[in-house]
């Protein structure tokens, strides 16, 4: 490979192992490196409103979510429509505990990074579960079994008084070497612990759909016939995938519980678990920068939505029937009108500007 | 040493007898051929023996090793390896990872390398990125190494199919018609590549093929079935001048 | 000056058509403060927000009510009163909520009812039933809502009548979304069930009605042998409940503590003229919930009212301390209530007070006297 | 014994809608694979039109009834027209997405009209005393209901099994492009195919809305309850959706009837359909009666 | 035969085909089908055949590609870019590579749907259909059997079965002998033959199978990566050296080369 890794062309491979790192050149990463800096460090210069901190917290948990949806619904070709109920496994495992020592219990307060990872474990063990029916059921069939997932799930914990029957479950404060965190830095501290793991969970990803492990699950969505005579299990690997889903969804689901202090069904139901979908889908279906796109793009629209149908809904005399409109409309439009125009996704944008940039200055 | 053995072989669906009673010995290292007409019952018995279908009846052995239940995972594991007669590609990817998909089985690190991409995975990877390679200008693929496979022609498509096949790195070979939809030209190339294989690789070929130019001068033995039962074996020239073969099949010249 | 106060409901979605007029009450209320100078020159900048039946975002809303500093928080939904609780301690914030939920008292200090909670409702119903039953102890099925909000006062009763209440609870059903109750209907009558307390919101309740009305299952007379009385809670009954349930409403009993347009008083024409003055529609202007609105803000006004006229700084610990304070002569009396509102440290439930409505002739008119539950008492 | 019966009739009544419910999502499925989401709000469209035609233009119910049925068909067609069009060919997900998204975008244009957050109901028209048999009963309404269920599902039986265009529609489920080859227009199937949802949807609406009354939500959440049923019939079959309606109705109605208030269980017709189904799928991956992909490798 | 004293059917005029934007697959092709002919386009894999029989009947778009030079003309009208069904109810009908039949549909009703663009009375399309399984007898056996579960050749047969009931003055074949045994082929080929005489229908017949589709045709093409390199009457292409060698088979020497003997370097013919 040409010695000058800081050029962005001219550069050709002269081993396979070059070609397939994940950054062609110096740049990229510097840049990406940049980026990341600047994530850490923004709300140390900037004063941020607790709830602004609030709604930011929010999207990132999304964002981890989205990527398993994305993993098992957008590479592996599985339509999940029970992810909301797999981020609810993981926010329900920090209940649980909550229930059984006391919501300000150590284990809870100071034991949570164990009990983050122990969430997503549980979500992929019932990400497994629920990816049974994979060995049998194909295309629609298999969805709308996630789907009954979800419904059971949901039955399950508004039923079960140890759950309260889906009342909110509170969660006590966490401590850090700092001592206990106190409201005041609640949700930047929780900022902090979501934007690690984000990156944890970027560049896994990132390095497993390099390998077999991330290229299995594309097999299965093109061809699970084919798969087989490859020699890879379509169900196992099916499941793997409902699995690798579920625990990133629990991981998620556990930090909500976390930065919510508190755990109820209504935050994980199938009108969630559509959501999901949605923000997969506009960020783009089987790529891994579009579920980091998506959650940002529906949910900020999301909130500029809120805002207007407020206003309208308060300043014109008769609009509350509108101010009621606008949300699904919007939120319906988007969708629809991604999937007509940009099936690909934002992501498919990034790439456009991406290579546009790289090529620069000289174009073509 | 590896032996392929099916015993009495039947397959039914529902009412009719795809096979029945089919019974062949393959021996390492030749080329054998399956003929017959349409809907005789070949490309079952394929199936039989790649572990798509399991024989209702009888018994197919591998070595040591029996595949009468095995599934198709289990049966490429051993070695097996197969190209089908309707395309079965991954038609939404490159070339390049159709192949690689085929190296599945040889790039045994754990999901911690893969999260990581650490020493041996990223070993393997390059390894095995290599050795498709070698495949891809054995059948000279090289201009459409990038390209979307289900954007291919159908006969290339089919050399694709061929060249998974071999990727797997196979002891054992069975293509389904590989052929089907070239010209003469282009199954010459074909022809060539199974030969090599034999020669150099010393892979033993199971074909399906309907050109009997081809068949009768490549292959070392040949089984004709007819309605899903064997109505003749032997060398070329033995079943070429086999009466029942000739008006089930051939027809007058 | 300007005291800052807070308020998130259901515009839209869900139990919209009662947040709804509420919002619209609770905002009429205060620009008519702000606008006719009720605090002399002081103003309430009382921010509405939406939150669409959503814990979640009902949280996001009271963390920005919290940036803004707001000293009086107003609340809607039993989920997210219960969800917030722990924020509200927290805060020590001073919090009505738009849920009469008794369970929302439970461990709270700062969440006040603005009416008597549903359990107190429910069980009033079980007395009025036992009063004006004729015969032995009365059969009673409860009709509820599979959640807290429908469970909880189910409790209750099931607490009064092992406290000796005089009925006997033959049937609990939580509803789905049944399209056909005739089966249940049947299963009632047939374990002579005679009444039928429905704490829920009205759609259910209306479906249950239409069945039992086809099958000519509805009692004329209170009580009527071999047939069923239909009864319910706050938000079983209103306008809504005619409109979906038409003829088939006739003689459901509905209880409150709010007045009803139907019927001329003082609280009826002050709801009226400032649906008036700010120019709401009939629907807006005739809705208990409107009444319900105006009347929360109405407490609010209140206690910032006396916090400065003894001339207090106004913060959520004095506004917290009047309301503890608001009982004995202290206790306030609303327009659009049928008693007054008491609060204190051990009873944090606002107008203790029952009125009964019925349905005659396509609208609801009260039947008998406004009364004060008895059991309620007894089972603390 | 008369309530066992009672369980009965009405297991029968409501799976009877539910099949005319499910049957909108089978008649898209069969042609274009498409599993509609929005199906429930179609529904709603249909019992407001239908409303909407009796009470504000008041015309005889009947009429309305037709008129909107009509309405609906070719609401539903424009719908498939403006949405679903470009996306012939799409990876199905996506084509599903759309729908979840139609779904939202008619929940918004319902809630522009008064439908959306008010609530009305029918105003009476057939006699309000039930047919009661052996101390079962069934009321008008509900035995209206079964008829007009049963005589659509056998139309569009007849329709799918016997008509040219019947066949070429399933022939276009089963090979968009050899369909091409042939000269169908695969747009137009795909616009009749959704014309026709639409109708059953305005039929399966205007029911639904006599029984319970105009609340949106309620309505609207029929395009969800039905699920379990399209699929336990097998997506794509018509017969399979009535059996798999009535046998969920039965479900429901026991399950209401015999298991909750008992062992503490409670609102198990919610959830009982989806367990079942699961069950069922596990030994028939295509439902009862759902087409099994040949796949002949 | 003499090709002019018949009118020109289908006119294809240089056209260049693109997928997707870019790919640029034909590069000026040019056919010309007399009415009542039957007609052999041969040519090596990737060539462009079935692009070309695409273009002709409609089928590019849902390939996203699309003709961006030249013009095809039907029977007088342009039908450049137009879509399939119109095509088809101009009277060119064509039978996709690797038997396309609807699966899941029986064989009859695979052979009735065909009709659904004719509007002539049902008399008529019944009769037709009757006539189907006169041309086909091996279909009349299996009426009720699933399409998905025929053996190919079977499947070869309903394919054109189906296309001919729409009654199409031009017949498309891709590749009709693609996986059928001998004996099959010529029974295909045979079918065809009489299809051509008794319906007089042209045809256009895209074949790797050189032998016998010269054999049949009575005009030949040969395609190389997206042009025609050779065209001629079937009669002379079967006389020309390179086609013998490359696409029958013979080696100069006259007799069948054999497959053993195959060298292990290559040697392609191209004409460019
Ligand atoms: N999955 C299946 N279900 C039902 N019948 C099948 C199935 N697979 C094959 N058959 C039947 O078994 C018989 C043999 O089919 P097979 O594909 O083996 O024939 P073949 O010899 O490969 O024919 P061809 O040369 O056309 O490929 C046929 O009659 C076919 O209809
Ligand atoms: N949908 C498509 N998108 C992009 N390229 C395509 C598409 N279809 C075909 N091609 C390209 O066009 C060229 C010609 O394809 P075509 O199928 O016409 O060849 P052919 O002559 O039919 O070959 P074969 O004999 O193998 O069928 C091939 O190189 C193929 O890669
Ligand atoms: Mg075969
Ligand atoms: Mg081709």
């Amino acid at each position: 490979m040409s010695a000058n890794r800081w050029l962005s062309t001219g550069n050709y491979f002269t081993s396979y192992k070059e070609e397939q790192r994940i950054f062609a050149t110096h740049l990229d990463r510097s840049v990406l490196l940049c980026f990341l800096a600047v994530l850490f460090a923004w709300p140390l210069l900037f004063e941020v409103s607790n709830k602004q901190m609030f709604v930011i917290d929010n999207i990132m948990i999304a964002m981890i979510a989205v990527v398993g949806l994305n993993l098992v619904t957008g590479f592996a070709g599985l339509i999940s429509i029970g992810h909301a109920a797999f981020v609810g496994i993981g926010a329900y495992t920090i209940a649980s505990f909550a229930r059984l020592l006391g919501d300000t219990h150590m284990v809870l307060t100071h034991g949570w990074p164990a009990l983050i990872v122990l969430a997503g474990f549980m979500g992929a063990l019932f990400g497994a579960i629920a990816g049974l029916p994979a060995f049998r059921l194909k295309h629609l069939y298999l969805a709308i079994a996630t789907l009954s997932f979800q419904m059971i799930f949901q039955w399950t914990i508004n039923f079960m008084d140890f759950f309260d029957q889906g009342q909110t479950i509170s969660v006590g404060r966490v401590f850090w070497v700092t001592g206990r965190v106190g409201r005041s830095d609640h949700y930047l501290f929780w900022y902090y612990v979501i934007l690690v793991i984000i990156v944890l969970v970027g560049f896994g990803v990132r390095n497993l759909l390099r390998t077999k492990y991330g290229r299995c699950l594309v097999a299965v969505r093109d061809n699970d016939r084919a798969a087989d005579a490859m020699g890879m299990h379509p169900g196992l690997t099916k499941v793997y995938a409902f699995a690798l889903a579920g625990f990133l969804a629990g991981v998620a689901g556990a930090l909500h519980a976390y930065l919510y202090r508190g755990v109820g069904i209504e935050s994980f139901t199938l009108h969630h678990s559509i959501n999901y979908l949605a923000m997969a889908i506009v960020g783009g279906l089987g790529t891994l920068s579009g579920s980091f796109w998506g959650p940002l793009a529906i949910k900020v629209l999301d909130m500029q939505v809120e805002r207007l149908s407020e206003w309208t809904g308060g300043h014109l005399a008769v609009a509350t029937n509108l101010a009621t409109a606008l949300k699904p409309l919007s939120f319906g439009l988007i969708i629809v009108l991604f999937l007509m125009f940009e099936p690909r996704g934002i992501a498919n944008w990034w790439r456009i500007v991406r290579s546009y940039v790289k090529l620069w200055p000289f174009r073509y | 040493m590896t032996y392929l053995t099916v015993s009495d072989v039947t397959l039914t669906f529902g009412g009719l007898n795809a096979l029945t009673d089919v019974n062949m010995d393959i021996e390492p290292g030749i080329i054998t051929s399956i003929i017959g007409p349409n809907g005789a019952g070949k490309t079952s018995i394929l199936n039989c023996i790649s572990g798509f279908y399991h024989p209702s009846k009888g018994e197919i052995r591998y070595g040591r090793r029996s595949l009468t239940k095995a599934s198709p995972h289990q049966v490429s594991n051993y070695g097996i390896a197969r190209a089908f007669q309707n395309l079965e590609l991954f038609s939404g990817l490159s070339v390049l990872d159709n192949l690689m998909l085929a190296r599945h089985q040889n790039l045994n690190y754990s999901i911690l390398h893969a999260v990581f991409y650490f020493g041996k995975a990223a070993r393997l990877e390059a390894e095995n990125r290599a050795y498709v390679e070698k495949v891809i200008d054995f059948m000279e693929l090289e201009p459409y190494r990038k390209m979307m496979v289900g954007n291919l022609s159908y006969g290339v498509q089919k050399r694709v199919e061929v060249a998974r096949a071999l990727t797997l790195a196979p002891r054992l070979l069975l293509l389904d018609e590989p052929m089907a939809g070239m010209n003469i030209e282009e199954k010459e190339d074909i022809v060539r590549f199974i030969l090599d294989l034999k020669k150099e690789w010393n892979i033993t070929v199971v074909l399906v093929e309907h050109d009997l130019g081809v068949v009768m001068d490549i292959s070392d033995q040949i089984y004709v079935l007819d309605f899903g039962m064997l109505i003749g074996k032997g060398t070329p020239d033995e079943v070429a001048s086999n009466p029942k073969v000739i008006d089930a099949y051939i027809g007058e010249e | 000056k300007v005291y800052k106060l807070g308020l998130s409901l259901a515009i839209t979605g869900p139990t919209s058509d009662a947040g709804n007029p509420y919002s619209k009450g609770v905002e009429d209320y205060f620009n008519y403060v702000n606008d006719t100078g009720v605090l002399g020159d002081d103003t309430i900048d009382c921010t509405i927000r939406d939150d669409q039946y959503k814990n979640d975002i009902t949280k996001r809303n009271f963390e920005e009510f919290l940036d803004d500093g707001i000293v009086f928080y107003l609340n809607y939904s039993t989920g997210s009163t219960l969800a917030l609780k722990k924020d509200f301690e927290e805060e020590k914030m001073p919090v009505i909520p738009a849920s009469f939920h008794a369970g929302n008292l439970v461990d709270s200090n700062y969440i006040f009812l603005p009416i008597a909670s549903y359990s107190a409702q429910a069980i009033g119903l079980a007395e009025y039933v036992v009063k004006n039953n004729k015969g032995d102890m009365p059969k009673v099925a409860m009709f509820i809502h599979p959640s807290a909000f429908g469970r909880g006062p189910l409790e209750d009763v099931q607490k009064a009548v092992g406290a000796g209440l005089q009925i006997e609870i033959v049937e609990v059903v939580e509803h789905g979304k049944d399209l056909d109750n005739t089966a249940m209907l049947k299963r009632l009558i047939s374990k002579g069930v005679r009444y039928v307390i429905s704490q829920t919101v009205q759609s259910p309740v209306a479906t249950m009605l239409k069945d039992a009305s086809s099958l000519g299952l509805i009692a004329s007379t209170f009580g009527e042998e071999g047939k069923l009385t239909f009864l319910g809670c706050h938000y079983t009954g209103g306008n809504d409940l005619v409109a979906l349930a038409g003829d088939a409403a006739e003689n459901f009993y509905w209880t409150t503590s709010y007045v009803i347009t139907n019927e001329p008083g003082p609280g009826t024409d002050a709801q009226l003229a400032l649906a008036k003055r700010y120019g709401r529609d009939e629907k807006a202007a005739n809705s208990h919930n409107y009444a319900n609105g105006m009347m929360v803000a109405q407490v609010a006004t209140e206690v910032i009212r006396r916090a400065k006229a003894k001339d207090k700084e106004i913060t959520k610990e004095t506004l917290y301390q009047e309301l503890l304070g608001m009982n004995g002569d202290n206790a306030f009396q609303p327009e659009t209530t049928v008693g007054p509102v008491t609060f204190s440290p051990t009873d944090k439930a606002g107008v203790d007070t029952l009125q009964l409505y019925v349905v005659k002739d396509g609208g609801f008119q009260s039947a008998g006297k406004p009364f004060i539950p008895e059991y309620t008492a007894k089972i603390k | 014994m008369s309530y066992f019966f009672q369980l009965v009739i009405s297991g029968v009544v409501v799976g009877s809608i539910y099949a005319l419910s499910a049957l909108g999502f089978v008649l898209i499925y069969k042609s274009s694979r498409v599993l509609n989401i929005a199906h429930g709000q179609i529904i709603a469209a249909g019992a407001f039109i239908t409303y909407g035609l009796t009470v504000w233009a008041n015309l005889p119910i009947y009429l309305s009834f037709v008129l909107s049925m009509i309405l609906t068909f070719f609401l539903a067609m424009s719908v498939e027209r403006i949405f679903l069009r470009r996306l012939i060919g799409e990876p199905i997900i996506s084509v599903i997405m759309v729908t979840i998204g139609l779904m939202s975008i008619l929940d918004g244009l319902i809630y522009l009209t008064p439908f959306g957050t008010e609530n009305f109901s029918f105003p009476p028209f057939l006699p309000v005393t039930p047919i009661a048999f052996f101390g079962v009963s069934i009321s008008w309404t509900q035995l209206v209901g079964v008829i007009v269920t049963f005589t659509l599902i056998a139309g569009f039986s007849w329709f799918f099994k016997k008509s040219t265009v019947g066949i070429s529609m399933r022939a276009v489920s089963d090979d968009q492009l050899a369909s091409m080859s042939i000269g169908i227009s695969v747009p137009r199937v795909f616009g009749l195919a959704w014309a026709m949802a639409g109708l059953s949807a305005a039929a399966a609406g205007g029911i639904i809305g006599n029984i319970t009354g105009l609340n949106f939500d309620t309505l609207h959440a029929f395009g969800i309850v039905v699920f379990p049923v399209v699929i336990l019939g097998g997506l794509d079959s018509i017969l399979g959706a009535v059996v798999a309606g009535i046998i969920m109705g039965l479900i429901q109605q026991f399950a209401s009837g015999y298991l909750d208030g008992n062992w503490g269980l409670n609102g198990t017709g919610e959830v009982l359909p989806y367990i079942i189904l699961l069950i069922i799928l596990l030994f028939k991956p295509h439902g009862l009666f759902g087409i099994h992909e040949i796949e002949r490798v | 035969m003499d090709r002019t004293s018949r009118d020109k059917l289908l006119e294809v005029n240089n056209i260049e085909v693109v997928y997707n934007d870019i790919v640029q697959v034909l590069r000026g092709v040019s056919l010309a089908i007399f009415d009542g002919s039957i007609v052999a386009l041969l040519g090596t894999n990737g060539a462009g055949k079935t692009t070309t029989l695409r273009a002709i009947s409609g089928l590019l778009k849902p390939e996203n590609g699309f003709i961006r030079e030249g013009y095809v003309k039907f029977s007088g009208t342009d039908i450049t870019n137009r879509l399939g069904t119109d095509v088809v109810k101009l009277g060119a009908v064509m039978v996709p590579e690797g038997r396309r039949v609807f699966k899941h549909l029986t064989v009859d009703e695979n052979i009735r749907v065909g009709s659904i663009t004719r509007k002539d009375g049902i008399q008529k399309i019944r009769r037709d259909h009757g006539a189907m399984y006169d041309h086909f007898p091996r279909l009349a056996k299996i009426t009720n059997r699933m399409a998905g579960y025929c053996s190919g050749g079977e499947q070869q047969m309903i394919a054109i079965a189906r296309a001919l009931m729409a009654g199409p003055r031009m017949l498309m074949l891709d590749e009709p002998s693609l996986g059928l045994a001998p004996l099959l082929v010529k029974e295909i080929f045979a079918n065809i033959r009489t299809i051509n005489r008794e319906l007089n229908t042209t045809i256009l017949v895209v074949e790797q199978n050189a032998k016998t589709a010269l054999g049949v045709s009575d005009y030949g093409y040969i395609m190389e990566s997206g042009r025609i390199v050779l065209e001629g009457p079937s009669a002379d292409l079967q006389e020309n050296p390179d086609v013998k060698e490359f696409y029958m088979g013979v080696t100069r020497g006259g007799g069948r080369k054999s497959f053993k003997e195959v060298k292990s370097y290559k040697r392609r013919k191209r004409w460019m």
